[in-house]
């Protein structure tokens, strides 16, 4: 066999045969106008990625870990008031400013367009919580602590992280890496909609849409041209890969 | 004279101290080879593998199909062992496991830390052989640990086969 | 002490502050002493210290040459591991000129302070044994003046008397 | 080979527990192999189990991820009408029921005096006959509280206690019984209607919390999103009208703080608008009933009550008659008040009045499914009638108290005296998997399995656009040595079969056979199955988490009557003493309690105030600047019947004369997490229930407010001090390409 | 062209004052090494303690990741430029004066960039990984990523600690000789070594010279860079407040400022207790002060601009930091570094008289450092805590461990320093012979 096809057969990804030569690009749409402020996701994230519980104390220091958020904002004054919800989480920026800070290649930016976090190597020096305008990044205080037997819930695809490490939103990489090996052997590119990140698949009212950008026909591909949208502190150039939509009322 | 005699020793410790922190610091994150194989019952590689000639697959038989490919389970080892070579000491006290109803406590030698994802299946799949990891374990009468299972040893091969080399394929 | 053909002797004698040193050691010259074999000693670099011939101390070469080799250093470091694993971080080029820039001036200078200095100790190391004389009378506001001669040498006697006119107030040989 | 699979899970657990973290590489170092082959095992390979959320009452069908016998991850079964694939954050933390570390071990019996809770462990089969000889020794004198169960342990319940001759009471604090009676004496229905928010166009929703708790927040959820972007060119406005801004209201396009109890009277003065203007679309018969009730209240007292200027009625009416497809919906704190019952009819009433029964996007009505437990006798009850049963125990008409995981001891105020019951009860019996308040209280404790652990089933008409038979396996090993406590009923009416000759006795299978057999005769009569074996057509039930329609058949002709006449709202306390009302709501994710010790839900922040871990008032922020209280001190808030210390929230949504808490938290048991965490609201409440069904009226009390002085204790992730920095948020557009 | 030696008679008397802080040890030296030793102890106790519990005995939180143990990086490696500065510039530019208090200069850039150092460590989350940091062969087959700014740092830290070490030790040499021949005890043998066998012999003196004449150039540029980069460390984040381009000349001036201030409290503390007055003379407080005055100008001036700047582009962000120290939560700390640091140099030491008293020019150099130390914290806190999204904003104060391990850094400073002045001449005793007697018209 040559190397070629070899490369196929172990990469699998992109070069593929029958999908097209282009790289996977994975794009989050959030509908605002959609979006309930369940926190269905927020949970539903937690169960999926081995986040820590901190404990009352921790969260009153402001430590708490939540992968995404839902921040709440008032606009106007009694009676005429409005709280509007936007899920923050990790923008995976295609410039992300947190990525070239670290000094240990800790974060990076993989070919398929994800901010990624290598736990393993990272020292804690925390440069890239600071420079994360988006505040998504999140740092572990202390060593996580569950009461058995809670521990039996923690999912084996993803790690848990220690105390001195920089954590934050994945995309649910354990299921896109699962997602591509299913797709490579059978040859094909991975369908829209066969990954979804956890907060993506629980959200109640479907405000948000995962898939790969560049696949033309994704639901991604099509909502991310919508008018109703824009990006997160869009003026700092960041490129997220999440896209907003809201409806300017 | 005494003088220059001290220098060269000087010398040659510095060398010595500094070459040793280098060889550490090179080495440092790579799996350890202390565990010793002491399994609860003398199981030899050499003997299936080699000279009865089973498959691996037929033992670990879901290395094809998941990521781990999984001690076989005492059933499996009594399905032959009910009737073969009944009389090993060591056969017998895979028999008294079976009998107590507990499964074996083997040591685990192929380790990779947490933070690793590896799956069997992908590698088999990708037409490698078990021996290109583990070694000819058809030869080896324990199971010690052929490679050290470092992240660069890893790597060489990734590149040789141009596999993926993005950090996040092996690291979760 | 015994004396052996081949090995010189230090011929030393012990001024003070006042020692006119150039007239001294101009008679030293005119007994065809070479100025190789003159080594004035003081407590601090003397003004006029062009009375013994200066011996040329290239340092600045060793300067340039480890200099030019951090830059070396600095690419490698800046560049080149970052080719050898190429990792893209933030939409930055994986070899970024500015940062090459910044890493090799830092190693630039590393390298050249550490070998002026180290060359700098060689030479304080193994260039006394061009004729100085360990004094601790020195340091206490003397002068020395060490001549190396070979033992049999003739002039002996003579440079002796030169020094001894000029005021020595002690004078010894080893 | 019996060999009990967890024990050997447990020796896998030894290895795989040790998580082991980056760095320091603690880890397996063992690994032990399956002792048997298990085919539906693969080591390393996830095995994806259906079932139905047990968490509330809606009850979503959900997928379990299963690997080496651990339940890891709950999701939404996509396939099942409801929720459709969704779940919400309790469902997710279902999870942490199972692998709760407070859950009961085994059977144990009462030492010491009730309510020290001191308990000791004690075998299944002292445990049973003990169990069995107090059910043959109070016969007849027998009463249970449940939480709401269907199906087929509705079905063995019922059968059970008519045998054992007592009450089965299913009791569940979120049960919204005033919607319910209401429906009863509108449409005569004792099922929910589905109302169809996603093809709705205009949704007037007077507090009906729908996307917090109510009925199904998931699938109402859902429908909300199609509501607003599921139609081309067509986004479905929502009003909501409430005393607190609640989370749902933050969906809503306009808020209108309403004053306390007065819904009714508004929805009887849109009514008596579109009566007014000629727009209602019932039958002239009819319609004289509809203008008395309607009519029977002027304008101005309306406004006045209500605090909501007339031409906003108007606006509401007119939008509300005019849209295409409107929907009015009633609950939340609109149903906690005393007059509940009547607001909701006036509200089903405007439904009436526009004509959307029966019509898409409005409220539409299904023949039920005919399902065993699922028929008028298993409808949850009203507080009113527990304390009635606490009333006979006084009385010594019964003598054995029955609980299943239902907790009236915490979720009822302390003034209706509910505590009598279980101090004077002579024996109580617990099935709960939790030392839980009530339990505490109990003699007897004979832990049921985790829902994960055991079979059930859950018909549901309603709510969805389906007919829906939740099915539920055991998807993991039961983890400690608990029982089903459908084999529990079972086995005991077995051995009470003696003195059963009225009844036909209920066989001694296990619930597994008895659930399978309701199943056979059910599937029988099903158009859709025939022609399938029972076998194949069990396994595909089994597959696919249940059975469901595509599509249920609308009742088309409902006979929906008139609201009566119409009661102003009562209220516990002197306004000049008490000058605040109280408003309460349940807690996010810890809902009224039961979510408390489970630490996901307790660190889940509240979506508005950003609170996690504890409790906390809202109050609006002129009212905390004319008491000078700042933000995070301890309110002193007193009752006619009690006082309570919370930490103060500013919180602009809210009306000023108007202070809201949440509940579920305040547990004096219930585990490590939930235990001596913030305060219960109802111990300050004042035991006034609904006039018609009896529901505890939670907002009936009126209250007074000083602060204490000193700061509370309080974990708020928005740690913002300045109110500033609101302009920092902007909408960047860019042109559409 | 005889030159005539004038003065080489005090030489012996210059020996004897400047090498008796080496020989006599007093009571209360004693006492204060105790002091200083127990100091150091809490301070590693708690850092243990932080190690092994976790970086969270900090009050760091989100989004302040960065905190008290940068702020005292950014200060400590600040209080290193005085050596560099003085005896760097001063010699560059032949400033004779300079000669007494080189050595008391070099002495701190040398102990103050150890500290800096170890603040760093401080700060790690997993220190015990800190090695990934080090562009080495591993068998990972990965380096450091020399595009973040903490590698610049990393590099040029490294070489500032290595320049400013030979520097510290190249003037050294002679003085070192002249002790060896002057002790007899066991630390004879230590400075025999250090002495390179030193003779005073012409070709020495001529390659030590050599030597200081290249160096001296060099480390004034490395001492540039470095804290031009410390600067960008916070320059090329995006963080508001950080994101500006002035920040690097002002993060130097700002260390020469604080690096001065500390000179100033050496030289008074060694002359009040070695009775250094004929060496350490009041020309030399004097013309500190006329320093100081000029980095309390430059430094006003860039801080200056940068306001105006923030002020006039009113983009939020930036503005709800900037306020927030003008009239904010931190107007407090603000308004005190601007006194300490800007308008009580100004107004002190523009007086001749005032400069001319060494206790005032002592305090006022107390207070231009502990204005700075609290001007570093008011770089890295307010900024951080004002993230721009408003909904993550918090507050932040440092925690008992946090001040319990700096205090620790800082006895370990003054420890090292007191340690230091029983082994080196305090006062670089052959220069300042050379002075005196060529009455200094050759530098």
């Amino acid at each position: 066999m040559d190397n070629r096809t070899h490369k196929e057969e172990i990469q699998g990804t992109a070069q593929n045969k029958t999908g097209s030569p282009k790289p996977y690009k994975w794009e989050l749409v959030i509908d605002l106008d959609r979006c309930t402020g369940c926190e269905a996701c927020v949970v539903a994230c937690h169960a999926e990625n081995n986040v820590r519980i901190s404990g009352e104390e921790e969260a009153a220091q402001g430590r708490a870990i939540n992968w995404i958020r839902i921040e709440r904002s008032w606009e106007g004054e009694y009676p005429d008031i409005k709280a509007t919800f936007m899920p923050v989480l990790c923008q995976h920026c295609n410039n992300a400013p947190c990525e070239p800070v670290c000094p240990v290649y800790a974060s990076y930016h993989t070919p398929d367009g994800l901010n990624a976090q290598v736990y393993n190597r990272c020292i804690g020096v925390r440069y890239c919580g600071n420079n994360c305008p988006y505040v998504a990044r999140q740092f572990n205080w202390f060593d996580p602590q569950w009461d058995a037997p809670l521990a039996e819930q923690l999912n084996p695809d993803v790690t848990v992280r220690m105390n001195g490490i920089m954590e934050k939103c994945t995309f649910c990489v354990q299921r896109i890496r699962k997602g591509k090996e299913t797709a490579h052997q059978e040859g094909r590119r991975v369908r829209d909609g066969e990954v979804t990140p956890a907060c993506v698949q629980s959200c109640p009212s479907s405000a948000l849409v995962f898939g790969d950008r560049n696949d033309p026909t994704s639901r991604v591909a099509k909502m991310v041209k919508n008018d109703r949208r824009f990006h997160l502190l869009e003026d700092l150039g960041t490129e997220p890969a999440i896209t907003y939509l809201k409806r300017l009322t | 004279m005494g003088k220059e005699r001290w220098t060269a020793l000087f010398l040659i410790m510095f060398t010595a101290t500094l070459a040793t922190a280098a060889g550490l610091l090179y080495s440092t994150g790579s799996a350890d080879l202390t565990t010793q194989d002491r399994q609860p019952i003398a199981f030899s590689h050499q003997v299936h593998a080699g000279e009865l000639n089973i498959s691996c697959l037929y033992c670990h038989r879901y290395a094809s199909t998941s990521p781990t490919a999984a001690v076989p389970t005492v059933s499996l080892c009594m399905s032959c062992h009910r009737s073969m070579n009944t009389a090993h000491p060591e056969v017998q006290k895979l028999v008294r496991y079976w009998q107590r109803k507990e499964p074996i406590p083997w040591v685990r030698l192929q380790r990779l830390p947490d933070f690793v994802y590896f799956t069997h299946e992908m590698h088999v799949k990708g037409r490698m052989q078990c021996a290109d990891c583990h070694g000819r374990v058809e030869q080896m009468h324990g199971t010690p640990r052929a490679p050290t299972y470092e992240m660069g040893w890893c790597l060489t091969c990734h590149r040789q086969r141009e596999a993926s080399d993005d950090c996040w394929t092996c690291h979760k | 002490m015994e004396e052996r053909e081949d090995k010189p002797i230090l011929l030393y004698g012990l001024f003070d502050a006042q020692v006119k040193l150039t007239s001294l050691i101009d008679q030293v010259r005119r007994e065809g002493v070479h100025d190789d074999a003159i080594e004035v000693i003081s407590p601090v670099p003397l003004s006029d210290m062009m009375v013994v011939k200066p011996v040329t101390i290239p340092l600045y070469a060793f300067t340039i040459i480890a200099g030019l080799f951090g830059i070396g250093v600095g690419i490698f470091f800046a560049g080149g591991t970052a080719a050898l694993y190429p990792i893209r971080t933030g939409g930055k080029a994986i070899v970024a000129p500015p940062v090459v820039g910044i890493i090799s001036y830092e190693t630039m200078m590393l390298l050249a302070i550490i070998t002026t200095f180290v060359a700098m100790v060689v030479k304080i190391v193994f260039l006394y044994r061009s004729g100085a004389q360990h004094d601790p009378a020195i340091d206490e506001g003397a002068i020395g003046i060490s001549v190396r001669l070979f033992p049999h040498d003739v002039r002996r006697s003579v440079l002796r008397d030169i020094l001894r006119q000029a005021g020595a107030k002690e004078i010894h040989e080893r | 080979m019996d060999l009990k699979r967890r024990d050997f899970f447990k020796l896998i657990g030894v290895t795989t527990v040790g998580s082991a973290l980056p760095g320091c590489e603690r880890e397996a170092h063992n690994l032990v192999p399956y002792l048997l082959p298990d085919e539906e095992i693969i080591p390393g390979i996830a095995n994806w189990y259906a079932s139905y959320c047990r968490e509330c009452p809606a009850g979503c069908g959900i997928l379990v991820r299963v690997m080496e016998g651990r339940a890891k991850k709950i999701e939404g079964n996509p396939s099942h009408p409801l929720n459709q694939g969704k779940l919400c954050a309790r469902g997710h933390a279902a999870l942490q029921d199972l692998y709760n570390p407070d859950r009961l071990r085994g059977p144990m019996r009462r030492e010491g005096p009730r309510g020290e809770g001191t308990f000791r462990p004690i075998g299944w089969e002292e445990a049973f006959s003990l169990w069995v000889s107090q059910l043959k020794a109070h016969q007849n004198r027998t009463a249970m509280i449940s939480r709401p169960v269907r199906g087929t342990l509705a079905e063995i319940f019922s059968r059970f206690m008519k045998a054992q001759g007592g009450p089965l009471v299913l009791y569940d604090a979120g049960a919204a019984v005033n919607e319910h009676t209401a429906n009863r004496a509108n449409f005569g229905i004792d099922q929910w209607p589905h109302y169809d928010l996603a093809n709705s166009t205009f949704l007037l929703s007077f507090g009906t919390p729908f996307l917090d708790d109510w009925l199904s927040p998931v699938s109402f959820g859902a429908a909300f999103g199609r509501m607003r972007q599921g139609r081309a060119g067509m986004r479905g406005r929502f009003v909501q009208i409430e005393p607190r801004l609640s989370l749902t209201a933050a969906s809503a396009d306009r808020w209108i703080p309403i004053r306390p109890g007065s819904e009714g009277l508004l929805a009887l003065g849109i009514g008596q608008l579109i009566l007014a203007h000629g727009r209602s679309q019932v039958e002239p018969s009819d319609r004289r009933k509809f203008e008395t009730v309607y009519r029977s209240h002027p304008m101005d007292h309306i406004v006045q009550q209500t605090g909501i200027t007339q031409d906003e009625i108007e606006r509401l009416a007119e939008e509300f008659a005019t849209a295409s497809t409107p929907l009015a919906l009633g609950g939340g704190p609109a149903s906690s008040y005393t007059n509940s019952t009547i607001t909701m009819q006036l509200i089903n009433g405007l439904n009436v009045l526009v004509g959307n029964i029966g019509r898409p996007g409005g409220v539409q009505i299904y023949d039920g499914v005919q399902f065993p437990g699922n028929d008028a006798t298993v409808q949850p009850a009203s507080e009113q009638t527990l304390l009635e049963i606490a009333q006979a125990f006084d009385q010594g008409r019964y003598s054995l108290l029955q609980l299943y995981q239902a907790n009236p001891l915490y979720s009822l105020p302390p003034s209706t005296g509910m505590a009598r019951l279980f101090m004077q009860a002579p024996f109580i019996v617990s099935f709960s998997s939790y030392l839980d308040e009530s339990t505490a209280m109990s003699d007897l404790i004979l832990p049921d399995h985790a829902p994960l652990e055991s079979w059930g089933d859950h018909p549901q008409n309603g709510l969805s656009g389906n007919l829906t038979v939740g099915l539920g396996q055991p998807v993991v090993e039961p983890l400690y040595d608990t029982r089903s406590v459908g084999d529990l009923f079972l086995q005991a009416s077995h051995h009470l079969l003696d003195m059963r000759q009225d009844h036909h006795p209920l066989p001694a299978h296990p619930f597994k056979d008895r659930l399978q057999a309701n199943w056979q005769s059910f599937l029988a009569d099903q158009t859709s199955e025939s022609g399938d074996t029972f076998d194949l057509a069990w396994t595909c039930r089994l597959q696919e988490g249940g059975w469901w329609t595509e599509r249920a058949n609308v009742q088309s002709k409902i006979s929906s009557h008139a609201p009566s006449d119409y009661e102003p709202a009562a209220f516990a306390g002197d306004d000049k003493e008490y000058p605040f009302y109280l408003s309460l709501f349940p807690a996010m994710g810890v809902g009224r309690g039961e979510g408390s010790n489970r630490p996901w839900l307790q660190e889940l922040p509240d979506t508005l105030t950003s609170a996690v871990w504890g409790s906390w008032v809202e109050i609006n922020p002129k009212t905390a600047r004319d008491h000078n209280l700042r933000s995070g001190e301890l309110l002193r808030i007193t009752s006619p019947h009690g006082r309570i210390e919370v930490p103060v929230v500013f919180f602009p949504g809210i009306r000023p004369d108007t202070i809201a808490l949440p509940m579920g938290q305040g547990h004096w048991a219930y585990g490590r997490y939930a235990t001596g965490r913030g305060v219960n609201p109802m111990s300050i409440l004042a035991p006034l229930f609904d006039t018609r069904s009896g529901a505890l009226a939670t907002g009936a009390t009126r209250v007074r407010i000083e602060g204490t002085g000193q700061l509370g204790k309080l974990a708020l992730l928005e740690q913002r001090h300045e109110d500033k920095g609101h302009e920092l948020i902007t909408i960047g557009r860019r042109q559409p390409t | 062209m005889e030159t005539s030696r004038t003065g080489w008679d005090q030489i012996p008397q210059i020996n004897r004052d400047l090498l008796a802080p080496l020989q006599a040890t007093t009571w209360w030296y004693v006492i204060l090494v105790i002091g200083l030793g127990a100091g150091v102890a809490a301070g590693a106790g708690a850092w243990v303690y932080q190690i092994e519990t976790g970086i969270g005995q900090t009050n760091l939180h989100k989004p302040i990741f960065w905190a008290s143990y940068i702020a005292s990086f950014v200060y400590w490696i600040g209080v290193s430029h005085s050596g560099t500065f003085i005896s760097g510039v001063l010699r560059l530019s032949k400033a004779e004066w300079r000669r007494p208090i080189t050595r008391i200069a070099e002495l701190m850039t040398f102990i103050s960039v150890l500290i800096a150092t170890l603040c760093v460590f401080f700060h790690l989350g997993r220190v015990w990984r800190w090695y990934y940091l080090i562009p080495y062969p591993n068998q990972r087959t990965i380096w450091p990523d020399f595009r973040s700014p903490l590698m610049w740092d990393a590099t040029a830290v490294f070489t500032y600690a290595t320049a400013s070490t030979i520097f510290l030790y190249l003037p050294l040499i002679p003085d070192f000789a002249l002790v060896r021949d002057r002790v007899s005890d066991w630390r004879k043998p230590i400075y025999s070594i250090l002495a390179l066998g030193w003779r005073g012999s012409q070709t020495q003196w001529r390659a030590l010279k050599w030597a200081q004449r290249i160096i001296t150039p060099l480390i004034v540029m490395v001492m540039v860079s470095v804290h031009s980069i410390v600067g960008w460390d916070f320059g090329m984040a995006l963080v508001p407040g950080w994101h500006t381009s002035i920040i690097a000349p002002y993060f130097v001036v700002g260390a020469v400022h604080s690096g001065l201030g500390m000179v100033v409290i050496a030289m008074y503390v060694l002359r009040r207790t070695y009775h250094l007055e004929n060496y350490i003379r009041l020309e030399h407080f004097d013309k500190m002060g006329k320093l100081l005055v000029v980095t309390t100008l430059t430094l006003a001036y860039l801080y200056f601009a940068d306001l105006l700047t923030t002020w006039y582009g009113k983009i939020p962000a930036e503005n709800h930091v900037m306020y927030s120290m003008l009239s904010g939560p931190f107007a407090p700390a603000w308004w005190t570094m601007i006194t300490m640091v800007y308008v009580l140099p100004l107004f002190t030491l523009t007086l001749p008289a005032f400069r001319r008293w060494p206790v005032g020019v002592m305090i006022v150099g107390m207070l231009i450092n502990i204005g700075m130390y609290v001007e570093r914290m008011l770089i890295l806190i307010p900024p951080l805590v004002h993230p721009r999204l408003p909904y993550e904003w918090s507050s932040y104060f440092p925690s008992w461990i946090e001040i319990t391990i700096l205090i620790g850094a800082l006895s370990l400073a003054l420890l090292l320093y007191v340690l230091a002045v029983k082994f080196v001449p305090i006062i670089s005793i052959w220069e300042e012979k050379e002075g005196r007697l060529h009455g200094g018209e050759r530098g």
